[in-house]
């Protein structure tokens, strides 16, 4: 029996001008005591001990801050299982949990200078740069769904979304979106 | 909708948080020792405080901790948020 | 007691309706009563009136901090039913159902209880298993209740959107015996008659203290009039029980949440019915005075504030202007919050409890309007014999100790 | 006729633009910048709708928001009809079709009138004193009558085709209110560099001061004209990127910890809206501080006949006058018992308004505007009060009196000729917000009225809204109030502002006003003095209230309903409660207030709702495999968000058919069944079997890596909360799986126990319910189906027995296989990576074909499970099932000292002996399927009331056993076996068997293939 071609299929979504689906990532969730964290930080090249709601950028990796205890690693979708044995080897003898959630979860950039005012729409924490900087990263609501909200730069946000909600996600995106491009 | 400050997040939105109930209600470590009585008091009883009382918040939609909060219950305006195992403010 | 009727109604406006007196004596608090009712609600104050004309307790108060009927009485959507699952429910609320039934002609006051008709909303396969299992269960205790297909239910209901909606409507339960009262004529029809048969109804008096004997028995209550001895207290307090109750000691599987109603712009008559659904949690009925009455949800934390989150009666309209989309253009009138006391099993407690001579009647959480007649008649033999009826014998404080829940919200029925 | 009553210039509307617009079917012409109000008005319109209850003809009392009875509907279209608009507030546009209300046949002619006439017979309350008799009356006869009575305008009858936003916002300081103290506030606030939100209810920013005369006529600003400090102010907040100007936006609610929510009306005014062009935007601003400039509202004046259309606010008339350029009369009446009333008077006049008479309630009236007033040689006189009007549906002329303070009359009744009254009773500052935040109200002498006191957010209020009514008072107010706010934000004050932040200007008592009904002399019969317009409450129905024992001012609201209607009582209130404090002989500090409550004028439900609707009303959740099976035609059911495929009819197949097909493909050859939405947890750590022993009820420990167990969750209280398959991947490592509606709850529940009663434990959660799609391949060729697509993998029962699972790949793909079955035969469970289950799916399928694979949904899988006694939890259980009551004892561990729920099981209840025990049941006719929650009986023939033994939870036709098979919970159902009992049916009683629960293959033999 041939193999199927190993393409990842992601989940349909709302078109919207504003709104980019990424490709398919390699995801991992690392939970474990803060102590852990320096070494797997320096296994993959980035800081994991970062303030609470930061993320961290290293070569084609990035780590984002969940909880005290969780980190969401992200890495070009073949780097999957060099991440889990480059953390597997540091850990070893670490209490810590490292789970693969590659394909739990899709992401979305959402980029251009209405980008803030359409998660507005949905999300109810304060997107000024002044309050939510680029860097600054947390799990959230947009509307009846989780995301986690990643602000890469003034106008541009990268959020993560379990798949079964990306269709939802975007469709609230597009809404708000459409609005914004009204008369008056 | 109210605005929660999560020891971990700072200040969130409430519809990021789910409510944990009276705080402070330790599970016995040895159940079976713990009598009818005091079992349905852990279960049930509550001491629905009208004023100041401690309950457990979760940052759901956040960090995802349990953390526990004062809030007086005739105005809904919090004295303070605190780690789990922390005491309350003001208290020993 | 003045009579009414259109005759009198005629007469007094021959005369310019300067013939009519107060409807109840600005009592007095006097130093003892043979029983005391704590709150004046028409939960407290249906107790006086049946403890007055059924047990001849002799002297009783009711003493209500505030305004009677200003509690959850006064804020409630007002929706009756008795389709209740379990059998101790049932025989509880179809008990009240049948005094609802009679009760304008009992206190010669027109209550306006209306049996429009309560429907219940099935969006899913599993709520057609509930729904039809209350339905089941309901016709074996001879309560009536209906199963409706979904377009019997548009039938009964036109407004009703059952198609083209993200939880189309599979079908309904249809209690026609149910409907609605006006709220207020209840704690005033009661107020009036429990004035009539001597009973002090004591307004602005808040209980602040419970002093007992040695035996921890009760013999008198600390109020903001003024100290009040008797050897009976009954509390009906609905949000503030556990308040009360700590002032004796008693602790109560009790939480006070804030539970929010709303009312749009009277328009004329469009909604024939009640119509429940629990499932994307709306509740709406249509007063006699015009008004949408919309029941919203509680919030998710305990709160004496009288009030609740925007987000809470936001979902309430969502759901609304979803079953029913050409309602989307009607606006919101005003909105209130009231102070719910839920049990883990949200089944009421009418009981003695631990320290003689107090009894309570709580718990009745977002529904408790539709047993007012029944919680009250119940009460007031409890507090009268010393000892519950048949009917609320299983209704216990100890039902948690011993585990013997009467579990309605596990098995799925809906609030209100 | 057209816009006679129009001035000549003047007025902030555009002469340059006619529109059209038609009221009650007739037709008329007004001006860009029109109110419907205005331009009715300009049309000599001053009939716009009859009361509520006796049905009076009614005019236009006020300009705004206030307006309590020139309601209307206004109709765009079949779908786009709006009921119980305040004409007032109604934007004129061309082609703007509305229609009065309440009225039948027509306006000038209404039958319901006839109420007013017998008015006698409906005085406060009436309703609960009759309608008793006969005891069936009130819902047959009396109801329906008083309810097609009651009610202001229709509903609409179609769904309404708009589209509403939301929007969080947030912001340093949100000022509402863009008069001119709340434009003072938002400058001072804007320049100290502050984040601020301006928004007021109106098209254009101003407020009082869109009243005034354009230039010099109008009022100087530090010796600026009004109307020039208005667009410089304007203008330069526009040109802060920081500030946000929202017009036509109210601010309706005041929630906890600073959240106010703004109703924002986008289309409303436009004559043709672009098609789906959002109709109204709901704001929720978290501000770090508010300033209230909401202004003050002008009293009535509670007389005899003051009802009739053509009285009017003294203030409102300038209004349309200065703003509008139209006369609202030609010959006025003016009753003064403030001097803003005189502004009127003498604004009026110089537009060539006759003014017949300044009746001044007060006993001496010498301000600065009456003075001007009597340079102006206007007729004034003091100590008046109005003791009749006359005119049906237009005023005619106003009898006044002068009295004594001993309410002796001073000379002959004055009868005066007019076609307008106006009136002026004072201001009543709006303090709905502040109190909406449980701010503190406080009786102010000075202003007559409640001001705001204490606060209880991080509130302030400038300007009339707190008593500061004179103009620049109000300014130098704003000013203040801005600048604090603008700092306390910035220093992140967190404090509430003292009542103490900003002392009281001295004010004159020029504009203290009256509250209460005038004073009428004695023994004079007097008419109906309106108190609550809308809801047609009088004097008389105050007083008998307060006869009858309704003293609390709540009762009295609630008795008389005064204060009820759609203006919230906005006009009435003051008026209600002075009346009261007169009668009772009490202050009116002491009679207190009712309630205010959002919102503070009527919000459309379908703001509040916004995006949330249709598709967007709840999250849509699909599996990947959803596409394949709406493309094979699949009948989808909603379980909690999810899609599920229920069944897959071909040609025609009811649900029946098609189940039944799918069960027996199962049962002889192969089925494929997407389990995606099955809740999954990995639960890894050192302490992980640790955790597992303690949440769980069964043990752990003896579970081989490599090998799967069932799982049963118990609540603290005992009761069953959920189960699953577990699996062991690793020493520390567990994949746990949840129903499809418990995943969250389980997750919760888990984390909750794990970080405040078990911190120490090193044991770490993560979901992974989308990582792994799972597809099911049950029956006896699924090992063959399979194992052509895992080549590397050995599928032999003893390398792969039953409850193992192995790590793998399919087609390529990375795998964990699960043995596992659900449907009783040898069975397989495919998890892969969401993102490759499609493919893989469909490779299976494939490969299935010639197996005779065949797709089956969830009812097919209920089916089989029910064959084999299998449960699910939420139809076996209830949250009152224990796990031994529904046959799964077995599962709870008896060794171990504690796990959730353990402490509980030893309540008495939870072991007496007639707890409903899970059984089968068997009709006699094996085709006849019980209804789903028919009751179970113990003998046929039960009257009602009847107490049930039991319940059927599950109840399906068997294809396999060709027969109709059913589950149920009956009470010491294991000790029945073998009994027949009986189920009422809706057609009579139905004999049953109880049998054990496992009706196919009870040995279990199939699992083998
Ligand atoms: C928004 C809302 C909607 C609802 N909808 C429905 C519905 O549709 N159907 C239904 O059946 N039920 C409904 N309910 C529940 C129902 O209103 C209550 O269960 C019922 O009215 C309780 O009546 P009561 O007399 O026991 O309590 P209340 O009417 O609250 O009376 C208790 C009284 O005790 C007084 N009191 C408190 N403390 C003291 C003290 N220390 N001293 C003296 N007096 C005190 C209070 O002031 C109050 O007046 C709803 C409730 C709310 C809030
Ligand atoms: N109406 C009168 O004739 C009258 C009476 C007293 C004072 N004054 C004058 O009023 C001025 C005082 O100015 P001010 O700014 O305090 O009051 P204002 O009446 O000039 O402004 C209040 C503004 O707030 C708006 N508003 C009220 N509630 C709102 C809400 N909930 N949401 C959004 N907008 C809302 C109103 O539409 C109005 O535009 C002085 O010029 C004083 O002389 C006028
Ligand atoms: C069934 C019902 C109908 C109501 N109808 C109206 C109404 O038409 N107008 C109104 O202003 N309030 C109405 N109310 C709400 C009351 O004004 C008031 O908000 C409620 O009794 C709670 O009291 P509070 O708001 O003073 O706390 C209604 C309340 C109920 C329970
Ligand atoms: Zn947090």
């Amino acid at each position: 029996m041939a193999d199927i071609p190993a393409t990842r299929r992601p989940p349909a979504i709302a078109a919207s001008p504003l709104l980019r689906l990424l490709p398919p990532a390699a995801r991992h969730i690392l939970r474990g005591a803060p102590t852990i964290m320096g070494a797997a930080g320096e296994a993959l090249g980035l800081s994991l001990s970062m303030p609470a709601c930061r993320a961290s950028l290293g070569g084609v990796r990035s780590a984002l801050w969940l909880g005290p205890d969780e980190r969401l690693l992200l890495g070009e979708a073949s780097s999957a299982a060099e991440t889990a044995s480059r953390l597997g080897q540091v850990l070893q003898q670490q209490p810590h949990s490292l789970v693969d959630v590659s394909h739990r979860q899709v992401a979305f950039a959402i980029a251009g200078p209405q980008a803030a005012t359409v998660l507005a729409a949905g999300c109810p924490l304060d997107l000024d740069p002044g309050a939510f900087p680029p860097g600054m990263c947390t799990r959230t609501v947009l509307a009846k769904a989780e995301i986690v909200l990643w602000r890469r730069d003034d106008d541009s946000f990268h959020l993560e979304v379990w798949r079964s909600f990306a269709a939802y996600v975007s469709g609230v995106i597009a809404a708000a979106a459409r609005e914004l491009t009204e008369p008056g | 909708m109210l605005l929660i400050t999560c020891p971990y997040c700072g200040a969130r939105p409430e519809l990021e948080f789910t409510h944990g109930g009276q705080a402070h209600l330790a599970r016995a470590r040895d159940p079976a020792a713990v009598g009818a009585q005091d079992w349905a008091d852990f279960l049930y009883m509550r001491d629905n405080t009208r004023g100041v009382h401690a309950e457990r918040w979760r940052h759901t939609h956040g960090c995802g901790r349990f953390f526990n909060a004062l809030r007086d219950t005739t105005s809904d305006h919090f004295i303070a948020t605190y780690r789990v195992g922390e005491p309350p403010p003001g208290q020993p | 007691m003045q009579r009414f009727s259109a005759l009198s109604l005629l007469s007094h406006a021959l005369g310019g309706h300067r013939g009519w007196t107060p409807q109840w004596r600005r009592a007095a608090p006097q130093p003892a009563y043979d029983a005391v009712i704590v709150g004046g609600g028409g939960h407290g104050l249906g107790a006086a009136y049946y403890l007055a004309r059924e047990h001849r307790l002799g002297k009783v108060a009711v003493l209500e901090k505030g305004w009677i009927g200003g509690g959850n009485t006064g804020r409630n959507t007002t929706i009756i039913r008795s389709n209740y699952l379990f059998d101790e429910s049932a025989a509880l609320y179809d008990h009240a159902l049948q005094l609802w039934e009679q009760l304008s002609q009992t206190l010669n006051y027109n209550v306006m209880f209306s049996p429009r008709g309560v429907m219940m909303l099935a969006h899913s396969v599993h709520d057609v298993q509930v729904i039809k299992r209350h339905v089941h269960a309901n016709r074996a205790n001879g309560v009536d209740n209906q199963w409706l297909t979904a377009q019997q239910a548009k039938e009964f209901c036109p407004p009703l959107n059952i198609g083209d909606i993200r939880y189309p409507v599979l079908g309904a339960a249809l209690q026609r015996r149910g409907g609605t009262a006006r709220h207020d004529a209840v704690a005033w029809g009661y107020a009036r008659a429990a004035d009539a048969l001597g009973v002090d109804i004591i307004e602005n008096c808040e209980v602040t203290g419970i002093r007992r004997d040695a035996q921890g028995a009760v013999t008198a209550v600390e109020t903001t009039r003024g100290l009040i001895r008797t050897p009976k207290i009954g509390v009906s307090a609905a949000g503030h029980t556990s308040v009360i109750m700590s002032m004796a000691g008693v602790r109560l599987p009790l939480e006070s949440y804030p539970l929010q109603a709303l009312v749009s712009e009277p328009v004329k008559p469009v909604f024939p019915c009640v119509v429940m659904s629990n499932t994307v949690h709306a509740y709406v009925s249509q007063s006699d005075k015009g008004e949408l009455v919309i029941g919203a949800g509680t919030d998710a934390y305990t709160s004496y504030t009288q009030r609740g989150g925007l987000h809470i009666s936001a979902h309430a309209l969502e759901a609304v202007c979803e079953l029913f989309p050409m309602f989307r253009r009607l606006r919101m009138l005003r909105n209130w919050g009231g102070i719910v006391d839920v049990t883990p099993d949200r089944s009421p407690i009418i009981a003695r409890t631990p320290v003689p001579g107090l009894y309570v009647n709580c718990g009745w959480g977002t529904g408790g309007f539709k047993a007012t007649p029944g919680a009250a008649h119940l009460f007031a033999w409890t507090i009268a014999r010393d000892e519950p009826h048949p009917i609320n014998s299983p209704f216990t404080i100890e039902r948690f100790r011993d585990g013997h829940l009467i579990d309605e919200a596990a098995a799925a029925a809906v609030a209100h | 006729m057209t816009q006679v009553l129009r001035i000549a210039e003047g007025g902030r509307i555009d002469r340059s633009r006619t529109l059209r617009f038609s009221f009650d079917g007739r037709s008329y012409t007004g001006l860009a910048g029109d109110s419907l109000a205005s331009a009715l008005l300009a049309n000599g319109v001053h009939l716009l709708g009859r009361s509520f209850k006796y049905h009076r003809p009614r005019g236009i009392l006020a300009a705004g928001a206030e307006e309590p009875s020139a309601l209307v509907s206004v109709r765009r279209d079949g779908a786009r009809y709006t009921p119980n608009l305040r004409a007032t507030q109604v934007e004129l546009y061309d082609g703007l079709e509305a229609h009065s209300q309440n009225r039948w046949p027509s306006l000038a002619f209404d039958v319901g009138a006839v109420s007013d006439l017998l008015s006698p017979l409906f005085p406060a309350g009436f309703y609960y004193k009759t309608f008793m008799w006969p005891r069936r009356g009130w819902k047959a006869l009396y109801e329906p009558y008083i309810r097609a009575a009651a009610g202001l305008g229709r509903a609409p009858t179609q769904a309404d085709p708009d589209r509403y936003a939301n929007r969080y916002a947030h912001c340093d300081v949100l000022v509402v209110g863009g008069g001119p103290a709340g434009l003072a506030a938002a400058l001072a606030a804007a320049d100290s560099g502050a984040r601020v939100i301006l928004c007021d209810e109106q098209a254009q920013f101003g407020g009082s001061l869109l009243a005034e005369p354009a230039g010099e006529r109008g009022a100087l600003i530090q010796g600026e004209a009004a109307d020039a400090w208005l667009a410089r102010s304007i203008g330069s907040l526009r040109a802060n990127g920081r500030v946000t100007l929202l017009p036509r936006t109210t601010a309706f609610g005041y929630f906890p910890h600073n959240l106010v929510a703004l109703n924002q009306r986008l289309t409303d005014h436009l004559a043709n809206p672009a098609a789906g062009q959002t109709r109204e935007r709901c704001w929720q601003v978290r501000a770090q501080q508010v300033v209230l400039a909401t202004g003050a509202i002008e009293r009535p004046l509670v007389f005899p006949g003051n009802d009739r259309p053509g009285i009017m606010l003294a203030a409102a008339a300038r209004s349309f006058l200065n703003h509008y350029g139209v006369i609202p009369g030609t010959r006025a009446v003016v009753i003064a018992a403030c001097d803003e009333a005189y502004r009127a008077a003498i604004d009026l006049h110089l537009a060539g308004v006759a003014i017949a008479m300044i009746g001044d309630v007060r006993t001496c009236a010498d301000g600065a505007w009456p003075e001007a007033a009597r340079r102006a040689g206007l007729p004034m006189q003091t100590q008046t009060t109005v003791q009749g009007t006359r005119g049906r549906l237009r005023i005619k002329a106003a009898q006044l009196a002068r009295l004594d303070p001993q309410r002796r009359r001073i000379g002959n009744i004055q009868t005066h000729a007019c076609d307008l009254l106006l009136m002026s009773g004072g201001f009543t500052p709006s303090v709905h917000l502040h109190s909406q935040s449980r701010g503190k109200l406080a009786w102010d002498d000075r202003v007559q009225s409640f001001v705001p006191s204490q606060a209880a957010e991080r509130v302030r209020s400038a300007g009339s809204c707190r008593g500061v009514f004179s103009l620049v008072a109000a300014i130098e107010d704003g000013t203040g109030a801005g600048g604090s706010a603008a700092r306390d934000a910035a220093a992140r004050v967190t404090a509430f502002p003292t009542a103490a932040h900003a002392p009281m200007p001295a004010t004159d008592g020029a504009m203290a006003g009256y509250a209460g009904a005038l004073p009428q002399p004695q023994a004079a019969p007097g008419g109906k003095a309106f108190v609550d317009w809308q809801n047609d409450v009088t004097t008389r129905d105050l007083a008998l209230a307060l006869q009858e024992g309704f003293v609390a001012i709540e009762h009295i609201k609630r008795y008389t309903t005064a204060g009820m209607a759609t203006d919230q009582g906005k006009t009435s209130n003051l008026n209600a409660l002075g009346f009261v404090s007169q009668r009772l002989d009490k202050a009116i500090a002491e009679v207190g207030l009712t309630t205010f409550r959002m919102p503070y004028t009527p919000v459309t439900f379908g703001s509040f709702a916004g995006f949330a609707r249709g598709e967007l009303f709840d999250p849509v959740r699909t599996t990947p495999i959803h596409e394949w099976a709406l493309r094979h035609g699949a009948v989808f059911e909603d379980v909690g968000l999810w899609k599920r495929a229920r069944h897959f009819p071909i040609a025609g197949e009811d649900l029946h058919a098609a189940v039944a097909r799918e069960c027996r493909a199962v049962r002889s050859a192969c089925g494929i069944f997407d389990a995606s939405t099955l809740g999954k947890i990995e639960v890894v750590g050192r302490d992980a079997v640790t955790f597992m022993n303690r949440i769980y009820a069964n043990a752990w420990n003896s579970l081989a890596v490599g090998r799967c167990r069932y799982g049963v969750l118990l609540r603290e209280d005992g009761f069953v909360l959920d189960d699953g398959v577990v699996a062991r991947t690793a020493e520390d490592r567990f994949h746990v799986t949840t129903t499809t509606g418990g995943a969250p709850r389980v997750l919760a529940m888990m984390e909750d126990y794990l970080q405040t009663e078990w911190p120490e434990l090193q044991v770490w959660l993560t979901s992974t319910t989308e990582q792994w799609a799972v597809i099911a391949v049950q029956g006896p060729h699924s090992r063959r189906v399979l194992q052509a697509l895992v080549p590397d993998m050995d599928l032999s029962a003893a390398a792969m027995p039953h409850m193992s699972v192995a790590h793998g790949a399919i087609c390529g793909v990375p795998a964990l296989l699960f043995r596992v079955s659900f449907t009783g035969e040898l069975g397989f469970e495919v998890n892969v990576p969401a993102d490759y289950a499609l493919a893989v799916w469909e490779a299976i399928y494939q490969a299935g074909a010639a197996h005779g694979i065949s797709a089956y949904g969830t009812e097919a899988m209920h089916v089989l499970r029910a064959e084999k006694g299998y449960i699910i939890v939420g139809q076996e259980t209830d949250g009152t099932a224990t796990a031994d009551d529904v046959g799964l004892g077995w599962a709870v561990s008896k060794l171990k000292p504690d796990f959730v729920g353990k402490r509980s099981l030893a309540r008495p209840a939870m072991s007496a002996p007639d707890r409903r025990q899970l059984v089968g049941l068997l009709t006699s006719d094996p085709q006849l399927v019980l209804e789903e929650g028919t009751q179970v009986m113990q003998a046929a023939g039960q009257r009602p009331p009847a107490r049930p033994i039991g319940h059927v939870t599950s109840s399906y036709h068997s294809a396999v056993l060709q027969r109709s098979i059913a589950l149920a919970m009956v009470a010491a159902g294991r000790s029945r076996i073998g009994q027949t009992l009986c189920v009422a049916g809706a057609d009579g009683d139905v004999p049953v068997q109880v049998t054990s629960p496992v009706f196919y293959d009870p040995e279990g033999k199939r699992l083998d293939g």
